[in-house]
């Protein structure tokens, strides 16, 4: 559509851009990472892998790495995409009413703000006002301060609602991308469901599976979001490595060991990337 | 003989379509039987309802003469082949094959001997660690109806299996297919919109529109004997000529009146009867049973179908003559000859018609005249 | 006679594909010449190349005596109709058509003009107001082929156009589209994999195969005499039989042996002289060239073919018999009557030949032996 | 698949959370901006419309919802729109290793934490170490301070940046669903680039663009990470609604007032969506 020439052209500066707000930032990040920059000390010098070692010493490194390790496993793996695949696979080849609802209920949890979802949360686990704990009050049951009682519990139940409805749009489609007669043709035989799942679902979505996991993984690694609901507490109960990043970089400064922590982040993201790519690369 | 399938007003709605309308059909044991028509027909629909895969709205399906109107398809003891042959890409063709056996719990070297067996009717033994991506469209073909095969099934479903397949072994698939059924002697139904196919395959076909069958006949009977002119306008390629023409008594005499031209038949005894008593007729004429003769002499008064060549095309060993005549077009289709080849768009012509060929349709209800 | 298009040694690499391959035609004024393969023989490419939208590797393209190689596709003056039809979906039947002309800075009242002109003689006149999706497949076939019309171009190109169409559409176009050619008068090429089409249409094909030309000629020409093994199993349907034979000789007496038959024929002279030489060839015999009997004494020994039915296809009028003789499948088309009605399948059967249609083939080039 | 009975027995449970989760906090949030709901007063009572009156003339209110609009407008809309498809169109039909250099960096963008990249920003941009003053210093001009001094068109870069490769995707793809005979055809008669993307890109691209504006205005208008770059400040320059009720709700948990704002944002988002909706309805 468009000559090589006006394409480098156009191309050129945009390459240009990448490469400075892409690449160098990670480079940029490394360096850091290697000074005891701050706002706070007069000068920033080299101090080795000083950083690191202060980092991987530190059980509040240790006690994020874990949180956000458990976060992603309950809730990006076993939340998101167990009850996207599952949705998918109750609404494959129905129509009607009730798929229309989900399937635009499901787009609408994208329309709402974080800030407001997370208002919402707040007000709906709320110990005293909150909605939850009046329902278990009919019930004759004493309500619990829920985010301060079960505040893991709480983000990752928030982070499945939040982004369970990509993982049920995408198998959504992923499963249209078996043909018809392939579950047909498993009827006539007399597959059971446990059969159809296991010999024909399951073994044609592998690509999509993979693909799933490993953006939601990603994406739950490194969200944000949580802090609005809990701010990291109560303690540091749900100070997961992005909100252990926000404290040390932006909260106290401390830039020098933020460009570590940002840089172990990278390094895990990396390496969860890879192993994903290796597996897709597999099929 | 036997009956293997029977319907009994079968019926089929979808929301406000009528897919299948109150069809009554019966099809022997070990007989090859195609349900051939157009997009939309209903002919894929019924085969899914002999399947199970849809439930009749009204009516009964007998198999072996019991009603399997709400059995699920497993219980039906047919197998069916898709048009997209629905292999599993991750398996073997050996396990593609197996799959129906595996599902039924046989053991694996029973398994084993059956799958062989199959692959070894199907001539496809060599391939059976391949995967399915590894196969031609013509293996592919062969893999599914091994796995049809493997469960001996009291009747095969066929839904259009050879469509995906280029001209060429479409034919090749086409005889061996037809071979293999009277080897096995499997009761079997094929769908199909190809009418080529159909005549070519089945022992008898059912034409099929909007739900119901036009005509249920032998392939030889449907060919030279269409029951109505839906029939006799889709079978054939190309299909029969059909002339809207006037009956004209001169006395004892039928002349038959086209648009711009007058027919009378010598021999006419046999047709005086059903010629008589209507005013308006439609002439059905085969393109082989027409000839040309080029009109030499222009100013000469002409009788019959005169006209003007309007295209001609090489068919391998013969040639198709397309004819305006006013403003129908009459398609003619003469061996190639010398005399043909002087043939040339633009020639004024005359059309002959082989008379104990033509067949006469009612104007009103399009029925064939007997 | 004017040419019209000229390749020189035209030749296009793609990548580690050699997808044309120093092709050298000639088509002249006013022809309607197809280009006939199986997929991936590099006929589209060659199309692409006469409209520039691929730049060849090598060799040159003359349109009109002028080498037009490196222009871009909008000065070549050609038009070219797409399998697909490439209408755009927002714009109304009239503005599609006209498009060529809006492109090119044609004054509104002109285009409407031609606009009109070329939809009257694409007899789609009353539906320059809608849009392409209220056109049936046949419809829209016509508007692009209006399109490609209204620039007046000196050479029409064609890709596969009628493949998307059902198997009745697509002789009703046929039709239409070689007497459409025939009144312009304008070059057509024409791509398309279906022998049947290419001999319908063209006045000349080649036949091309992995980037060559293996013959080029008329199509009774291409039908009758196939210039080697290739064209005659792709040209016919079915195709042409092929027979391996050894040459024997007996004194001055050519005696063919098959894998387990001979063969004598009667008529000599004019083949002593092609036989005499060889030691292996390949007999070419069209499925309408042969005739069977049915052995009624097995005991009898037999000269000739002889073998056993293997499957019995209705095309028709005709019937399709295949025989299988040795390993080797033959397969005889006859017209039906009551002696074929008569055959089955499993019987045995004697394969007699029209000798003076046989034709030989070199069994080591492949090429017909004149 | 799955009958449908089976299917309602799983449905159930996931109507009636879907209902709890996304429904009632609507009502809810509703509800509570008629009250004075807050962690700071005694008790909850009914206001009535008082929480919108106040918010409807706050001057800090419509600097927050000015901001938004501008924010939308300019990184979204021009930003990751314009550029996703420019970039899409320049590559269409090509193929090559820049082509694959653009899309794994555009893809690679996602998996870097939003917070390593405001990390990383805040080091490009920073007045005294930052790499982009260092840059300008070699050619001898003044750093700015530029998070302090344009602040807005900082927080607008950052997210073209972010958003920019979903629209370069989702314009590749919905490029790719023009049959190339289009173009082809519009080639041989001689139609010039701008012809083609007048009468062939854009009419066929319509309901593409309008589902990528109505996704990116809808995510852009909720985006909660420019606080991260910002905090809002300097002063109010880059308090966007989010980050407005972020500080109302949250940091000085004036609840019924931040339930108001969160209504405010829901019907500025429902009446955004159907404007798209009705948009692409009428193709």
């Amino acid at each position: 559509m468009i000559s090589k020439k006006t394409a480098f052209f156009f191309l050129l500066p945009a390459l240009v851009l990448i490469f400075i707000f892409l690449i160098f930032p990670a480079f940029w990040t490394l360096y850091y990472s290697l000074t005891d920059y701050s706002l706070l000390g007069a000068s920033t010098e080299f101090i080795g892998v000083q950083n690191f070692i202060n980092l991987f010493t530190s059980a509040r490194f240790w006690n994020a790495t874990i949180l956000s390790f458990e976060f992603v496993f309950f809730s990006a793996i076993i939340g998101q995409a167990g009850v996207g695949l599952l949705l998918a696979m109750l609404f494959h080849r129905k129509s009607g009413w009730l798929k229309k609802l989900v399937r635009n209920l499901a787009v609408a949890s994208w329309l709402i703000p974080a800030v407001v979802v997370a208002y919402a949360w707040a007000a709906f686990l709320d110990k005293e006002y909150g909605l939850l704990n009046q329902i278990i009050g009919i019930f004759g049951f004493t309500g619990i301060d829920w985010l301060n009682e079960v505040p893991m519990g709480s983000i990752i139940i928030f982070n499945i609602w939040r982004g369970a409805a990509f993982s049920m749009l995408l198998f959504t489609s992923a499963l249209k991308t078996i043909p018809p007669s392939h579950f047909e043709t498993a009827d006539v035989v007399g597959a059971s469901l446990w059969d159809k799942i296991k010999d024909i679902v399951l073994p044609q979505l592998k690509t999509f599976i993979g693909s799933d996991l490993a953006l939601i993984t990603l994406w739950t690694f490194n969200l944000f979001t949580p802090f609005l609901l809990t701010g990291g507490g109560p303690g540091r109960q749900t100070e997961i490595l992005p909100i252990y990043t926000y404290f040390k970089a932006f909260k106290y400064m401390e830039f020098g060991l933020g460009a570590a922590i940002s840089a172990v982040i990278l390094f895990i993201n990396l390496t969860l990337a890879l192993v994903y790519l290796n597996y897709l690369k597999a099929e | 003989m036997e009956t293997s399938v029977k319907f009994e007003d079968l019926t089929k709605e979808f929301e406000d379509v009528v897919a299948v309308d109150h069809l009554n059909l019966k099809i022997e044991k070990g007989e090859f039987f195609a349900l051939l028509g157009p997009s939309g027909c209903g002919k894929t629909t019924t085969l899914r309802l002999i399947a199970g895969l849809e439930q009749p709205t009204e009516g009964k399906i007998f198999l072996n003469n019991e009603d399997v109107s709400s059995y699920p398809p497993k219980e039906r003891d047919v197998a069916m082949v898709f048009q997209d042959y629905a292999l599993y890409p991750h398996m073997t063709i050996s396990e593609n094959i197996g799959y129906p056996l595996k599902v039924r719990g046989v053991a694996k070297e029973d398994r084993q001997e059956r799958i062989k067996e199959a692959a070894e009717n199907l001539q496809i033994g060599e391939l059976l660690d391949r995967r399915p991506s590894q196969l031609s469209g013509g293996q592919q073909q062969r893999v599914s109806v091994a796995r049809a095969l493997v469960h001996e099934p009291s009747v095969f479903l066929f839904d259009e299996p050879l469509s995906n397949l280029d001209a060429r072994l479409r034919i090749e698939a086409r005889t061996f297919l037809r071979h293999l059924q009277k080897e096995l002697g499997i009761t079997t139904i094929y769908v199909t919109h190809d009418q080529s196919e159909a005549l070519a395959l089945a022992d008898r076909i059912a034409i099929m529109e909007a739900g119901q069958a036009r005509q249920v006949d032998a392939a030889q009977k449907v060919y030279h004997e269409p029951a109505d002119t839906f029939v006799a306008n889709f079978v054939g390629s190309p299909p029969m000529n059909l002339l809207q023409c006037r009956v004209n008594m001169e006395g004892e005499t039928p002349i038959l009146e086209t648009e711009n031209n007058t027919i009378s038949f010598t021999n006419l005894e046999n047709r005086l009867q059903r010629l008589k008593e209507r005013d308006e007729l439609i002439l059905g004429i085969r393109p082989e049973d027409m000839d040309l003769t080029l009109n030499v002499d222009q100013d000469e008064q002409l009788t019959g179908l005169v006209g003007e060549i309007y295209a001609v095309e090489t068919l391998g060993a013969q040639v198709l003559f397309s004819v305006k005549i006013g403003n129908s077009m009459i398609r003619v289709r003469e061996m190639s000859s010398e005399k043909v080849s002087q043939l040339a768009v633009g020639d004024d012509v005359s059309v002959e018609i082989n008379e104990d060929r033509v067949l006469y349709y009612d104007a009103e209800d399009k029925a064939l005249i007997n």
